[in-house]
């Protein structure tokens, strides 16, 4: 119980909404969770209000937090379903439950060593705390962003303020190269001689970079944006195949193991399964098994 | 806090609030926001003999008011349970009840045998949901005599002072008739209920929203099935202790199943949606007790059986309560 | 609209949305909101022999996204529904299922013999919820037997043309035996599922909320349990008609037990949250079928249980649908 | 369907809300509710937002209607539970669906008769529509009003504008006599030699009314304010015991039935019960039924 890295939960209360191309930029205060918060963490926010039917967190990852009335922190988000439109439909001074930071953060370099640091839409969120930190050890920072179209990159232009270089790529090529985001990795890894890479995006991105980062024998460190109904840990849906210390499979929870994960870890062609070789893996298929 | 005192067979415990099986980890999640200490116990996720990786995501899926779900028993095995999870409750002083889950008779007394040794074991639940394997895969929940040979078994295997629990499902035609067996089986009490059978499936893709298929569905939506369950066999087994559970979200929830004919609640699916549920609804309940004027919780398990105006006073709900309510008591 | 065509046995409909038993009134009430013959059939209250004031108040209480409800059956009696009620359907042009009600075997069999002769009876669902009087209260559809005796005795007194529906209780530990027997005993289809049993305590008078203790528990909350009957009743009788319900309250809550299995859908609870919610869902589930590439409702009927990749167009739900919904074909 | 006397079903958007004492009045522009209401009938309000778990709807009485932007009406409300609350906390702009009018409306005398409004606690609220009708009808107006202080006496100074009189009660003397309203009703009815009693509020009220409306031999006008979870007659929830022109009771709907009823002709010793002599009331008492 407390101590520093434990989370808190506290009642957010909005200070401001703006729209940001295709999404929505939401500062709460929210005291406690910034002094708290490591790059790469989340929070884990209640919708629909005090007699929700609505009983799934909603996770987003923190795009900013500052000492600001106690602590405030910004989260970036696109309208998905029922429990993101009601956020969208939040006003100055509307309260919501906020739990966090969550997950454990963005492992970061010792030395001063060239990072490469790759967003998908709101994926990019994440990466500007990061940022913020690795700059403040002297790490040489290149951004490559990208998305469907221009209107869901996310950061860009604040990419271009913090970091040495910025790739954009659009599915649409209406901003920067036209393809997808992970098409650009591979040059900028090369051309800045990156030691490491930080990824966040959908599984196949994270595949993706995992891969690239491989090749060019770099760590990749990636993170997740599985569903997680509680963000706590305590609800046990959000398990990824992961390879332990140990050598063999676990089913990890990406929101207390993860979010951030390295990504030769992850078990990526075994996602949605569990394998066969996993820890405590059935021996056979047993089939109208209930819970 | 002496009113919420209450006991469950051979063991008291300082308060009624407890987690359900599997909706609050092994305790170390929810340590991170309240001291588990607090909780009249810790019921752990229903152990097996070995490590199980569970079921496939997704899954969970949100229903109006509810979720659905199929983890498949995920957990490490009763070994790992006993040298990791078990020891880590014992120092924090928490009252642990074991929940444990076999797919044969042979597997739950396998368990229970392991658990006699252990430790700081305030209870045993017993979760009869499970498919026995050496019945079509049914649920052993499902026929008195599978649930009855279950208890039996754990019984037989569990130290005399240990309380042993059977937590039934409601999807069954005769919940009571189940009931009334495993406490002749020899069940110190009952746990009610587990998830109900259910299903839902994605409009997007046209396939189910759960690997698993079908799940079990919980919160509070179900609430009102959990109430009748331990209304109905309250009534039937008025001497019976009850672990009263489904949908519980705030303190009058809480006090809804004492009511019902509970000795004891707790709480699942909402500690996704606010992970201080537990210390929340003890202290709300703690209050609604107050501003009820009842001195102990006993006095109220089983009074919505009662003919109205007993000794307790009932709220006017065209006014409420004049006096502010103290909250001191807790936290 | 063709494309929203659905059968249920000997008779098609135009569309698959109708009322549930009980939610919808006599058509008249909801026939002041909109046109009633546009659904694919009103279903009415269950009738029974004689007149009935039903239970005493309160009948109902609200639940997390659920109603409980214990009305107890008011109705008028068979003889003032053929001579008012059932007109005043057949004039609106209405296609109208008579649900059915009885406390014996007689009582049902006298029912549907008075509807043998009544012109603009589409089909005749029996309320199998029922208590028995002859075996001490026990509804009809708790056991299989039961339900089928049920279910001979209408079948003979109905003609042949009209098919007879069996309406299902979701409270038994195996639905899908339930099903089986009433099929065998000349059921053309099965309605699913009856509002499961519940019930509610009031924390400030400490009493049951309804004056008959439990009710019966519907809306959203229960429609995973729905969900889930009607899949593994479809899995088990692939051919059988299903009118599916339990907490629809959007189109594609409707699709979603399409897609189960059932050919139909009833509206129950959500009428009374929105008393257009039957042509809204109608609308609703038409837009989606269109979206989809869905080209005839029969197609979809059953489709979870089919593996992924059939020729249905599905939706990537990080993206849906990009042309705007066609939304003109309805009203 | 339609017609001029059905009820519709339409988006309603608050105009405005302001507290009245304990009460909460908004008022909301509802267009087609305005035009079909007759005093004494109700809106049945959904609450809690597009995904809310609360399915039964709340209804009001009206205060009043305007044919301001297509028409507006006015309820005014106490908070209760849950859908209460959430109506308090709704602002300008807000959308809610609103179906009305519904249920019958006070009977209005052919002649200008002498009539008595008697109204407890937010019951006076329907009484204002009906005045500004008898007004137009030239028939003198007494009114009668209470509550459990001055603060839940609703509409008192509207009552000195549109009454010839105003007689005020409350429990704890903080405004006019103490004691109950219903104790000024016979009083008042001889003074102004009354033809006609109109009421609202809870049961005892309307039950004391009645009584002593029989008493002096005028007809009691009494709307009821029963839970009534859809306002549309297909619920069943509602019913009261009724005695109808037939002479034999019925469990009466009093939505569509209600909510104004003859006081005579309610048996109010019986509600919350099914009375024997009741049509179709159960000959002997059946347990364990199931609905
Ligand atoms: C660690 C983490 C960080 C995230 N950061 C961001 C962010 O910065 N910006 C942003 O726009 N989104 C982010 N997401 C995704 C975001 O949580 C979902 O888009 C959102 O929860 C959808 O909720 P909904 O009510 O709109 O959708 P619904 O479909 O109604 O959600 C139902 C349930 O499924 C979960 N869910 C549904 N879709 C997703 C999804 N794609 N990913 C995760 N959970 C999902 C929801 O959390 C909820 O529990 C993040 C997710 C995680 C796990
Ligand atoms: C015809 C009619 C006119 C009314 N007019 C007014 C009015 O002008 N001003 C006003 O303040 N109130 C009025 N009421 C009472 C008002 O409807 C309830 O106070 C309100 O519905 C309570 O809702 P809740 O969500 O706060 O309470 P909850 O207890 O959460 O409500 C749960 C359910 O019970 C019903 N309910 C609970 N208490 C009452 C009650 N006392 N009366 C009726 N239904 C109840 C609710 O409608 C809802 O369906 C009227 C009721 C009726 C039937
Ligand atoms: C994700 C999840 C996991 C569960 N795991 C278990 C379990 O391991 N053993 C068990 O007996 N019940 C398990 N349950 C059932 C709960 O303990 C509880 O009986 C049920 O969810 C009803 O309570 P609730 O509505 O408060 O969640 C689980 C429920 C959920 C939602
Ligand atoms: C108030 C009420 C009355 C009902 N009356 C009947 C009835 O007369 N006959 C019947 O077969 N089912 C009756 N039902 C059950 C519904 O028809 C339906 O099966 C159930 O409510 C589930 O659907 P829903 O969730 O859409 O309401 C009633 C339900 C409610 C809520
Ligand atoms: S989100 Fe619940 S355990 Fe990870
Ligand atoms: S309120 Fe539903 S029938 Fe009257």
């Amino acid at each position: 119980m407390s101590g520093a890295d434990a989370p808190v939960q506290v009642p957010g209360t909005v200070l401001t909404m703006r729209r940001t191309g295709a999404y929505h930029t939401m500062t709460l205060v929210a005291p406690g969770v910034a002094e708290r918060f490591r790059p790469g963490q989340f929070v884990a926010l209640a919708v629909g209000g005090e007699q929700t039917g609505m009983l799934m967190r909603r996770c987003f990852s923190v795009r900013e937090v500052t000492s600001d009335y106690g602590g405030t922190i910004e989260v970036v988000f696109a309208v998905r379903g029922k429990g993101t439109e009601w956020l969208a439909a939040l006003r100055p001074r509307d309260i919501l439950d906020v739990a966090g930071p969550l997950g454990r953060p963005f492992p970061l370099p010792r030395d001063p060593v060239t990072c490469v640091l790759i967003g998908e839409a709101h994926g990019s969120a994440p990466l500007f705390p990061l940022a913020t930190v690795l700059r403040q050890r002297e790490c040489p920072l290149h951004f490559v962003l990208g998305g469907a179209d221009s209107d869901h990159v996310y950061g860009a232009r604040g990419a271009r303020r913090a970091g040495d270089s910025v790739s954009v790529a659009t599915e649409d090529g209406s901003l920067g190269d036209r393809g997808h985001v992970t098409g650009l990795l591979p040059g900028v890894v090369e051309d800045v001689e990156a030691a490491v890479v930080y990824a966040c995006g959908p599984l196949e991105t994270l595949r993706a970079v995992t891969r690239t980062a491989a090749e060019y024998g770099i760590p990749a460190q990636v993170a997740v944006e599985e569903p997680m109904p509680c963000g706590t840990g305590v609800c046990m849906a959000c398990v990824l195949p992961v390879v332990g210390d140990d050598g063999s499979t676990h089913m990890l929870r990406s929101c207390v193991d993860g979010p951030v994960f390295r990504g030769e870890r992850v078990r990526w062609d075994d996602i949605g399964t569990i394998p066969f070789d996993a820890l405590g893996a059935p021996r056979a298929v047993r089939l109208g098994e209930r819970p | 806090m002496s009113v919420l005192e209450t006991r469950l067979g051979q063991v008291g415990l300082p308060n009624p609030i407890m987690t359900a099986a599997g909706c609050g980890g092994a305790g170390r999640e929810l340590g991170r926001f309240f001291d588990v200490a607090k909780l009249g116990a810790v019921v752990t996720p229903s152990i097996m003999s070995e490590a199980r990786a569970g079921r496939p995501a997704p899954r969970l899926a949100e229903t109006p008011s509810g979720v659905l779900n199929a983890t498949g028993l995920q957990g490490p095995g009763i070994g790992t349970f006993l040298s990791r999870d078990l020891p880590w409750l014992n120092e924090q002083g928490a009252r642990t009840i074991v929940s444990i889950a076999g797919n044969s008779v042979r597997e739950y007394a396998e368990v229970a045998g392991r658990l006699a040794d252990a430790p700081g074991v305030t209870a045993v639940e017993i979760n009869t949901s499970c498919p026995n394997v050496e019945d079509r895969g049914l649920m052993f929940a499902a026929h008195p005599s599978a649930a009855a040979e279950v208890v039996r078994a754990v019984r037989a295997h569990t130290r005399r002072g240990v309380p042993v629990l059977a937590k039934l499902s409601a999807d069954v035609t005769d919940v009571v008739g189940v009931a009334m067996a495993c406490v002749d089986a020899g069940a110190d009490g009952l746990s009610m209920i587990n998830a109900l059978h259910g299903m839902a499936i994605d409009t997007a893709t046209l396939r189910p929203r759960l690997a698993g298929v079908t799940g079990g569905l919980s919160g509070p939506a179900i609430r009102p099935v959990a109430v009748r369950c331990v209304y109905q066999v309250h009534a039937a087994l008025p001497e019976v202790p009850i672990i009263g559970m489904g949908g519980v979200r705030t303190g009058l929830d809480a006090l809804e199943l004492l009511l019902a004919g509970a000795s004891a609640v707790a709480v699942g699916t909402v500690n996704f949606h606010d992970p201080s549920a537990c210390v929340r609804i003890l202290r709300e309940l703690d209050g609604a007790l107050r501003e009820r004027g009842i001195g102990r919780l006993s006095d109220i398990v089983g009074l919505a059986h009662k003919p109205a105006g007993t000794l307790i006073r009932r709220i006017d709900p065209n006014v409420g309560v004049d006096e502010p309510i103290e909250q001191e008591t807790l936290q």
